[in-house]
């Protein structure tokens, strides 16, 4: 019973991040989005680890979270520049490859 | 306190290694790490050597992978998590082949930039590492672990050239939705361990493969994981970042993109199927029909209209994947011959795209520009460059004698061998589109031969060195294997289930 | 002789592209040598081609000889396999022979952007996918070769062609490539499919004798119709067969002199090859089902073309829509599966290359003089240039079927075979074709006397009236055509010669037919049915 | 006399030998002559002292004589191939046949001669000392007045051509009566054509290309005629329509000239649908489907186990080919305008060889009618009736033209409606011999109009002749004999030829009928008028050429519409005057077979066996051509001529002549010596009544004209509305719907191509082109260069899928 409560947190927190991904405009809060996703990835699988009490679930958790570090740091990198480049990290106005 | 603390771990007991299986990898590792310290080391100075030294190393690191094949027997490493066997061996070596031309293809490119060099190919080795290790993948955290470490590099690469507005947006892009879809396959590898208990490929096919109605939650893992390899192939309708990051991010890089990351999201793509849900196919298999007949047609249509090289290419890419993915739509009915048909298409698929990236680059050291309209005339002032792109041009359309033909076939004959409607169906579509790929592929041919250079200056195009030699290595293989296709057939001859069974 | 044996096939298949790589060391300005060379490869080809018909033994034309059998691609099951037996030797004869022609037309006949090395040297290459796909005995081999034809005329028409030649050239690459598509799926369900017939289990082989032998033994018959459905898009496109034909028209008019010569005399002729060596031999129940329906198209074809020839306003658009009235002609002698008909499609298949092959090298030559093709304005050969006209003349005689000439000798028989089909076909509906193809003759007659009244006849326009460069028939032009005048007359007369080599294997490929178990008739009964015969 | 005759007993065993008199064994070489002369004109032509016409009169000279030579050996192996003395061979019977007498043919020289089995039996060959008498008991017993000892043998020479899917395609020569009479008739007139247009052609400017054509079309014709199979008569068939394309097409700078020649060979490729589907249908029906061999063919006709509706089917046919080919009704328009070609063309080609190839053909494959139409017993059949409509309705068209040979060639067509008549009313031997006769004096008239228009430069009657008769008296006389044979007066050849026709209708009953096949009266009647209008055309023809005034040559010098003799190069003006010897000699030969060849086929009962005509002199032409009783020949009865038949025809002959001299020579002639100028008829009468037959509606003329009612009415009314409504018809209707047809098929090709072609099926390839170009355009806009559109559109991709795979999978 406990695991459902778990797994329909995960999957909340999983819609928001993607709703968060898809609509605000700012880059900064696509990256938050992203990690709250990410996060959302982790309570599931400690949950499941929980469940069967195998540390696979965990170990896993801590790989993601340290990957989750690293991606974050290449996105800032990426929206320094592009902040550097066009002075706002709006992502609308980025639209100059398409068709 | 740190007694206690190195008590308790004394019952942990290190996993035994194989040194020899690992040695790929750790000569990757060594040579960027040699790299990058050449590059803090040397500074400026190092400019002229680190590109020869990435390709020399790149060369060693085949020697283990030749050595283990030679070996032969298969070996498994960390209770199965970590398996080298041909198809590995296969795919590594195509990697680390794939990635020496793309180092041939950016030496003097980023030396002729004035960005800082050495990193770049620090990242390229990197990356290839990543690619490197997730053939041996399978286990769900090596495999996520792999697909990161060959993701994030190219990120970066994507982004490379930092002052210019379009490598800035294909590298935002490629990120933002790299991410994202890392982030879904990662939502669907949970609910797989979830169902399966554990992280083994192995016991997840165990585990979902049990008979009976699939469980929601399989159903959605495997959907959300066959989406996040669909973005790293580029499979519609998870295609949209491809045109743009390939047509942004400098060539080099693209062709790195368009055919090394794609391989290795096919590869990756393979052991989750092949390995993980095998028995599981009446889910995958129409989903994959759906992407493949999906990528085929829509990438070959709006091929159609693009007037830019590099953009007609990126869905020529997206087509091309449509075909790969085909013989995995029929994979559960004949799993070796749908193996190896994908695999000899990445084969071939890596040659002819190499090559004729290494002819867009050539071209545009002269013309400055990726627009088709600059091909016009190529054959009045540079014949050699001329036929070897129509060579690369028809390969990819699939016309004999050259390399195409017979990717192609083997994908026909996997989808005929199936003997089921939806197989000959697929045949039926990959026909077809192999025609409406031929009308653009043919126009660029056409454009060569017929027209006349643009303001009718016939200047001979003079190839650098590397350049040259690339070309050689890619038209040379792509001839031979549509001649001589036995040659590759040898090769590609792998499977997969030797493992579960094994 | 076993060099012959072992070598033959395999030199008179790579010779012509040999040379071509020869050519690719010669410098590209010096024209003549390099035209040189071409023309010294097609002759050695010519010698090699030669060597091989003589030391053919004709009384056993009916089996495969000069056999050649490597391993090419295991892993699919496909073996570099060539042959050569009596329906196909009239054809490489056909190739082999024309091929020199073209090249001593060429000679100062090299079309508008000039570059004769790269001209000279697709048009060896063409040359070997030609012969390549005659003695192909495997199916892989015979596709392979099937589709190399495709670059070279592909590039012939979109660099040395007419006006809007990238549109014909598309039109015409994209045509083939989607017909060979699907026989490429055709052959590969057939490679799945066919059992052997004794034991039942799985061939899983593409060699032609094997499947040949194998008659579709053991593949239900919906698939057999299927896979026979898909070669017969294939190979109809290639014909060109009634529907599919629409590349034909644009392909001629804006090629090249010789790459018409090549493409009516030689490439569509691959198309029905096919049929007779693949499609019927190795699918006789499908054959069966469908030869109404191929019957069908070649009538249509044949009232179809004539009509077409009638509305031209362009000379060599009105050879290529003759052209589709001529290979109707073929198809119904091949729609009958008798061994009579089959023969009289094969002399066909020859007279038509021979005699519209001829026709073209006259347009062209129309052209180098009167730099245009409009009927309206052409007039008065006969006065201006009366050698020239005389043999447009005498050829469209021949191409209307004027017996004592080759034309005759392809499309009587096939009339006359329209009256008896095989015993699996309904006999009423061919005989209908019959009388549809008799009235074919006449149209043919029309277009023809009505193209020669207009062109030849008459006196020649003012605008031409003295113009210097109407020359009369000049050397070379002599030199590449009467040996097809020759041949045109001797065909006519002593058409044993070729009717003598293609009888036994058109036997021996038709006894599967024969040894159904019900023999054809089985098939019978469903057809009439459904075609309502 | 009234005796019927009892039909013959057909034998069941083939009456054909291989070998017999050498000339009859090779007479293949009499075509090939011919052939080899227009391959060396080809070549050589130009370069020789006369410009190839040597070449070309040696060859057709030599086999001229070979002809004449097989022709007399013929004769021999007809009379004395039988009984030597007394005593009779003994017979071994063939073993199939168990009918009383069998028949055995000497096969002693299998060597050489490549006999097909069933047609060899052997038999103890008797002594053979050079005429290999084949010893033959009588099938049955002759009756009536002639002891028929002889029975008819043919000789036949196969070799095998070539052979293709199991059937044997043989090529050969048939030696019988029939072809032996028109290798003879074909050589003869080629030879004098040959002669004749060495001055007619002289300064043509493609004088070699004429005599090798004419080389050629000998050639073809002698090929056809002596063909032995029906697909060697194709070959020859065709081969002989193409001669006569390029001969009248010899002027083909003018479109007319060139229209001419087209419209004649598509005509005939129309026939040749009907040649083509009979020849087929009689190969697989009747051949068995493995021979194309005419004697066999016509032998399993003849025994009766070929399919009567095949039979009819193949008569059909065949039919049509004739209809096209020997200017039958509805396919004759081609033969009139084929008087653009030069004159000897139109007197060999047009006259007197191959429009007969259709009559030849019928001839040769005479069962197959015979059967097929069952003409034997029935009194109207397809055949007879076509030729009867020709007949009259051509002689109706010959009244109103005003081209000298345009009336020759309508009255050639209605010549050859006659023969078509013969054939189908069963009279064999009357229709082959009026062939034979009429080619004779069509020809001299043909030669004789030549000879005119040579001297006016035109062949208008009304504008450029009249009054030749003292310009040119000796192609006066010649042409005066021509006509009158044609016309068929006693002693003449038309007449005899004509009558054996109206005899072998049977339709006679008056005085007891004649015999023949069936009471076919109407076309007795037919026959009748037809003769009268025969006689009036050619009288007026006569009048309006030689009599009156010259009315061409002061003033006008427009040389008539249709006259291209101006290429001639001596287009001098002046007094037209005698043509030259080699002109006028052809005329003398001709003329003289047009008063002779009559004799040759006397009707027995006409002198009751009087001494003047003993028995062997009568039917001198039946007892060689005929091969009654021959196995290949149905059993065919023969008519009795009567004194009344001949007396009535001839008689109905001089009132056509009379009401047409009375008509010309008495009132024309009068008025145009009042009036001084030569009239070409009654001004006022005529023409008034011209535009009043023109119109067609007017009641008749009021009565101050009554006086002409009389005249108007039979002459003129004949002459006058009746005959301008069929030429109106003839051209309005026939000719049109032959020229609409010809632009039919062009619009049907234009719409077909336009419409369907470009239209339809292109338009599909281009428009699937099209579409997915377009598709393209729409599909790009998907990448809007939104990153975050992108990842709507991923997200949302996976969500569908993830959602759809749930609800099909797992629930």
């Amino acid at each position: 019973m406990l695991l459902n409560q778990f797994l329909l947190l995960a999957a909340a927190l999983f819609c928001i991040g993607v709703y968060g991904v898809l609509v605000r405009r700012s880059a900064m809060l696509v990256l938050m989005s992203i990690e709250l996703i990410l996060n959302a990835v982790n309570i599931n699988l400690v949950a499941f680890g929980a469940l069967t009490d195998d540390v696979g679930g965990s170990v896993f958790a801590l790989f993601t979270i340290a990957v989750a570090a690293a991606e974050v740091g290449i996105g800032l990198a990426i929206v320094l520049l592009m902040y550097r480049n066009r002075r706002s990290i709006d992502l609308a106005q980025v639209d100059l490859l398409k068709g | 306190m740190l007694a206690q603390l190195a008590q308790q771990t004394e019952s942990f007991v290190r996993p035994a290694i194989d040194w020899h299986a690992v040695a790929p990898e750790l000569t990757l590792l060594a040579v960027g790490a040699l790299v990058t310290l050449l590059d803090i080391v040397f500074l400026e100075r190092g400019r002229r050597f680190t590109s020869a030294v990435a390709a020399v190393g790149l060369l060693i690191t085949m020697v283990p992978i030749v050595t283990l094949a030679l070996d032969g027997n298969d070996r498994s490493l960390f209770s199965g998590a970590f398996v080298v066997d041909n198809y590995a061996l296969v795919m590594k070596a195509l990697f680390v082949l794939s990635a020496y031309v793309v180092v041939l293809l950016s030496a003097n490119y980023v030396a002729e930039g004035d960005y800082w060099e050495n990193e770049y190919y620090g990242l390229v080795l990197s990356s290839v590492l990543g690619m490197v290790l997730m053939a041996s993948a399978r286990d769900l955290i090596t495999v996520f672990v792999a697909l990161e470490l060959l993701s994030i590099p190219a990120y970066m690469l994507a982004s490379w050239r930092k002052r210019d507005l379009k490598s800035n947006e294909a590298g935002i892009k490629y990120y933002l939705m790299g991410v994202f879809a890392s982030a879904i396959l990662l939502y669907g590898m949970s609910l797989l361990y979830g169902s399966a208990g554990s992280t083994l490929l192995t016991d997840i096919n165990s585990a979902v493969g049990a008979s009976g109605a699939p469980s929601a939650v399989v159903v959605l893992g495997i959907v959300f994981v066959v989406v996040g390899f669909g973005f790293k192939v580029s499979a519609v309708p998870f295609h949209t970042w491809a045109p743009d990051t390939y047509e942004g991010a400098p060539t080099p890089v693209t062709a790195f993109l368009s055919v090394a990351s794609k391989a290795a999201g096919f590869v990756a793509l393979m052991n989750l199927l092949f390995v993980g849900f095998v028995e599981r196919g009446d889910i995958y298999e129409p989903l994959l029909w759906v992407l493949a007949a999906l990528s085929m047609t829509v990438g070959n249509l709006i091929a159609l209209r693009q007037t830019n090289i590099v953009r007609m290419l990126a869905y020529s890419g997206v087509a091309q994947a449509g075909y790969m993915l085909a013989p995995l739509a029929v994979a559960s009915s004949v799993p070796d011959t749908a193996l190896s048909a994908t695999v000899t298409y990445l084969v071939i698929y890596a040659a002819m795209n190499l090559g004729a990236f290494v002819v867009v680059m050539a071209v545009a050291r002269k013309t400055r520009s990726a627009e088709i309209s600059s091909f016009n005339g190529l054959f009045s002032y540079a014949p050699g460059l001329a036929v070897a792109m129509s060579l690369f041009l028809f390969a990819l359309a699939g016309i004999p004698p050259f390399g195409g033909w017979f990717a192609k076939f083997r994908v026909m004959e996997a989808v005929i061998e199936a003997e089921t409607t939806s197989g000959l169906v697929l045949g039926v579509v990959v026909a077809v589109n192999s025609v409406i790929a031929l009308y653009y592929y043919a126009r660029i041919g056409l454009g060569m031969w017929a027209n006349d250079a643009p303001d009718g200056d016939l200047t001979p195009v003079r190839l650098p060195f590397s350049l040259a030699s690339a070309l050689i290595l890619t038209g040379g293989v792509t001839l031979v294997f549509g001649v001589l296709p036995q040659l590759v057939g040898d090769l590609t001859q792998v499977s997969l289930l030797s493992g579960i069974g094994g | 002789m076993d060099f012959l044996n072992d070598w033959g096939l395999t030199l008179v298949t790579f010779l012509p592209l040999a040379g071509a790589l020869v050519m690719m060391a010669i410098p590209k300005e010096e024209e003549k040598v390099l035209k040189q060379a071409a023309l010294l490869t097609s002759l050695a080809t010519l010698a090699a081609g030669i060597w091989l018909l003589v030391e053919f033994d004709y009384d056993r034309a009916g089996s495969l000889q000069y056999v050649v059998d490597k391993n090419w691609i295991e892993v699919i099951g496909s073996g570099y396999t060539l042959g050569l037996d009596g329906m196909s030797l009239p054809l490489l004869a056909l190739t082999v022979l024309v091929m020199p022609l073209v090249f001593i037309y060429s000679w100062d006949h090299i079309p508008s952007p000039g570059n004769a090395k790269a001209f000279l040297a697709l048009m060896l290459i063409l040359e070997t996918g030609m012969i390549g796909t005659f003695v192909a005995q495997d199916l892989i081999l015979f596709f392979v070769f099937f589709e190399v034809v495709l670059l070279p005329m592909f590039f012939m028409i979109a660099v040395w062609g007419g006006e809007d030649r990238r549109y014909a050239s598309l039109k015409f690459f994209l045509y083939t490539m989607f017909g060979s598509a699907l026989m490429l799926l055709g052959f590969l369900a057939l490679f799945f499919l066919s059992k052997d017939p004794v034991t039942g289990e799985l061939l899983r082989t593409f060699d032609m004798r094997v499947l040949t032998d194998a008659a579709g033994a053991g593949i239900v018959r919906s698939s057999q119709l299927l896979i026979f459905g898909g070669m017969f898009l294939g190979f109809g496109v290639k014909v060109p067969l009634f529907p599919f034909h629409t590349w034909l028209p644009d392909a001629h008019t804006q090629a090249p002199t010789q790459g018409s010569v090549i493409l009516a005399a030689v490439l569509l002729k691959l198309g029905t090859y096919g049929f007779i060596r693949i499609a019927i031999p190795m699918l006789p129940e499908a054959a069966e089902a469908w030869a109404p329906w191929i019957g069908l198209f070649a009538v249509i074809g044949i009232i179809y073309g004539a009509l077409g020839c009638l509305a031209q306003t362009d000379m060599k658009r009105l050879i290529a829509f003759s052209s589709v009235a001529h290979m109707g002609f073929v198809m119904l002698g091949i729609a009958t599966l008798t061994d009579f008909g089959i023969n009289a499609a094969i002399f066909g298949m020859v007279a038509h290359g021979l005699i519209t092959g001829m026709l073209f090298f006259i347009a062209g030559s129309v052209k180098e003089r009167y730099h245009t093709l409009e009927i309206k304005r052409l007039g008065g050969m006969l006065l201006q240039a009366p050698r020239l006209g005389w043999i447009l003349g005498f050829t469209s005689m021949a191409s209307l079927g004027l017996p004592g000439l080759a034309g005759f000798w392809g499309e009587f028989p096939a009339i006359l075979a329209a009256y008896q089909p095989a015993n699996g076909i309904p006999e009423e509906t061919f005989r209908g074709y019959m009388v549809v193809a008799a009235i074919g003759t006449v149209l043919a007659a029309g277009y023809l006397l009505w193209l020669l009244q207009r062109t030849a006849m008459g006196e020649p326009s003012e605008e031409f009236a003295n113009d210097p460069h109407i020359t009369d028939v000049n050397r070379f032009e002599w030199i590449a055509w009467s040996p097809i005048l020759f041949l045109i007359v001797l065909f006519g007369v002593a058409p044993g010669l070729i009717f003598d080599v293609t009888d036994p294997a058109v036997v021996e490929s038709l006894n599967n037919c024969l040894q159904l178990p019900d023999g054809c008739e089985g098939v019978a009964a469903a057809t009439t049915a459904m075609f309502g015969g | 006399m009234l005796s019927l005759f009892a039909l013959e007993s057909v034998s069941e065993v083939s009456t054909v030998v291989q070998d017999a008199n050498w000339f009859l064994e090779h007479a293949w070489i009499i075509p090939l002559l011919p052939a080899i002369s227009f391959v060396l004109i080809l070549f050589f032509g130009k370069r020789l002292p006369k410009k190839g016409a040597e070449i070309g009169i040696t060859a057709v000279a030599v086999s001229f004589l070979l002809a004449v030579v097989t022709g007399w050996a013929w004769l021999d192996h007809r009379d004395n191939v039988v009984f030597d003395g007394g005593h009779s061979e003994s017979v071994v019977v063939d073993d199939g046949h168990g009918s009383d007498d069998g028949y055995g043919t000497d096969d002693g020289h299998s060597g050489d001669a490549t006999a097909d089995e069933e047609h060899a039996i052997v038999v103890d060959d008797g002594t053979t000392n050079g005429d290999d008498r084949v010893s033959l008991a009588v099938a049955a017993a002759e009756t009536g007045g002639k002891t028929e000892a002889h029975p008819y043998v043919a000789v036949q020479q196969t070799t095998q051509w070539f052979q293709s899917g199991g059937v044997e395609f043989g090529a050969g020569i048939l030696v019988d009566g029939l072809s032996v009479m028109m290798l003879f008739v074909v050589t003869l007139i080629s030879l004098l054509v040959h002669i004749y247009s060495t001055d007619y052609v002289g300064g043509d400017r493609r004088y070699t290309h004429f005599f090798a054509f004419l080389s050629l079309f000998t050639a073809s014709m002698l090929f056809f005629v002596l063909s032995d199979n029906i697909l060697q008569m194709i070959v020859g068939w065709e081969l002989v329509g193409v001669c006569s394309f390029a001969l009248i097409g010899h002027w083909w700078e003018e479109k007319p000239n060139s229209d001419a020649a087209l419209k004649a060979f598509i005509t005939n490729r129309v026939g040749d649908v009907g040649l083509l589907v009979g020849m087929i249908t009689l190969f697989f029906a009747a051949g068995g489907g493995t021979t194309f061999d005419t004697v066999s063919i016509n032998e399993q006709v003849v025994q009766g186990n070929v399919s009567h509706t095949a039979l009819v089917v193949a008569a059909a046919a065949l039919t049509a080919a004739v209809m096209s080919k020997s200017g039958q009704f509805i396919l004759h328009t081609w033969l009139p305008d084929a008087m653009a070609g030069p004159t000897p063309v139109s007197a060999l080609i047009h006259a007197a060889t191959m429009v007969v190839a259709g009559i030849f053909m019928v001839a040769r494959l005479y069962p197959v009618f015979f059967e097929g139409m069952s003409i034997g017993g029935s009194s109207i059949n397809l055949l007879s009736t076509v030729g009867a409509v020709t007949l009259v309705g051509a002689g109706l068209l010959a009244f109103v033209q005003d081209d000298i040979k345009k009336v020759l060639a309508y009255s050639t067509v209605s010549q050859l409606g006659y023969m078509a008549m013969a054939l189908g009313v069963g009279a064999w031997t009357a229709a082959v011999f009026h062939l034979f006769t009429h080619a004779f004096f069509k020809a001299n008239l043909f030669l004789g109009s030549g000879s005119v228009a040579h001297a006016v430069h035109s062949f208008d009657m009304k504008k450029d002749m009249g009054g030749m008769k003292k310009y040119m008296p000796r192609t006066f006389w010649t042409f005066l004999i021509g006509s009158v044979a044609l016309a068929g007066l006693p002693p003449l050849a038309g007449f005899w030829s004509k009558d054996e026709i109206l005899v072998g209708t049977g339709g006679w009953g008056l005085f007891g009928g004649t015999g023949g096949n069936g009471a076919y009266t109407f076309h007795l009647s037919m026959g009748m008028i037809g003769a009268a209008l025969t006689a009036a055309y050619m009288t007026r023809c006569m009048y309006l050429t030689f009599f009156g005034e010259w009315r061409g040559g002061h003033g006008h010098d427009d040389h008539g519409h249709d006259s291209h003799d101006a290429h001639d190069a001596h287009g001098h003006h002046g007094e037209p005057h005698e043509s030259g010897p080699r002109i006028l000699v052809p005329l003398y030969v001709l003329s003289g077979f047009s008063i002779l060849v009559g004799l040759v086929n006397l009707p027995p009962g006409l002198f009751s066996g009087s001494a003047k005509s003993p028995a062997s002199w009568q039917e001198r032409f039946l007892h060689y051509m005929e091969p009654a009783g021959s196995s290949y020949f149905p059993a065919v009865a023969h008519g009795t001529p009567s004194w009344s038949l001949a007396i009535v025809s001839t008689a109905i002959a001089v009132l056509g002549i009379g009401m047409a001299f009375w008509y010309y020579f008495v009132r024309v002639d009068r008025l145009s010596k009042q009036t001084g100028q030569s009239l070409t008829g009654l001004p006022n009468g005529l023409t008034s009544r011209n535009r009043l037959a023109k119109a067609g509606h007017t009641l008749l003329v009021n009565k101050y004209y009554l006086d002409h009612l009389y005249t108007g009415i039979i002459a003129g009314f004949t002459k006058g509305r009746l005959a301008r409504a069929a030429y109106w018809v003839n051209q309005n209707v026939l000719d049109r719907t032959v020229n609409v047809a010809g632009e039919t098929a062009v619009r049907a090709g234009r719409v077909v191509y336009e419409r369907i072609d470009q239209g339809v099926v292109d338009g599909l390839v281009n428009s699937a082109g099209r579409v997915s170009d377009s598709t393209g355009q729409e599909l790009r806009k998907i990448n809007s260069g939104q990153v975050q559109n992108y990842a709507a559109l991923m997200f949302a991709g996976a969500a569908v899928l993830a959602g759809a795979f749930i609800i099909l999978f797992a629930l």
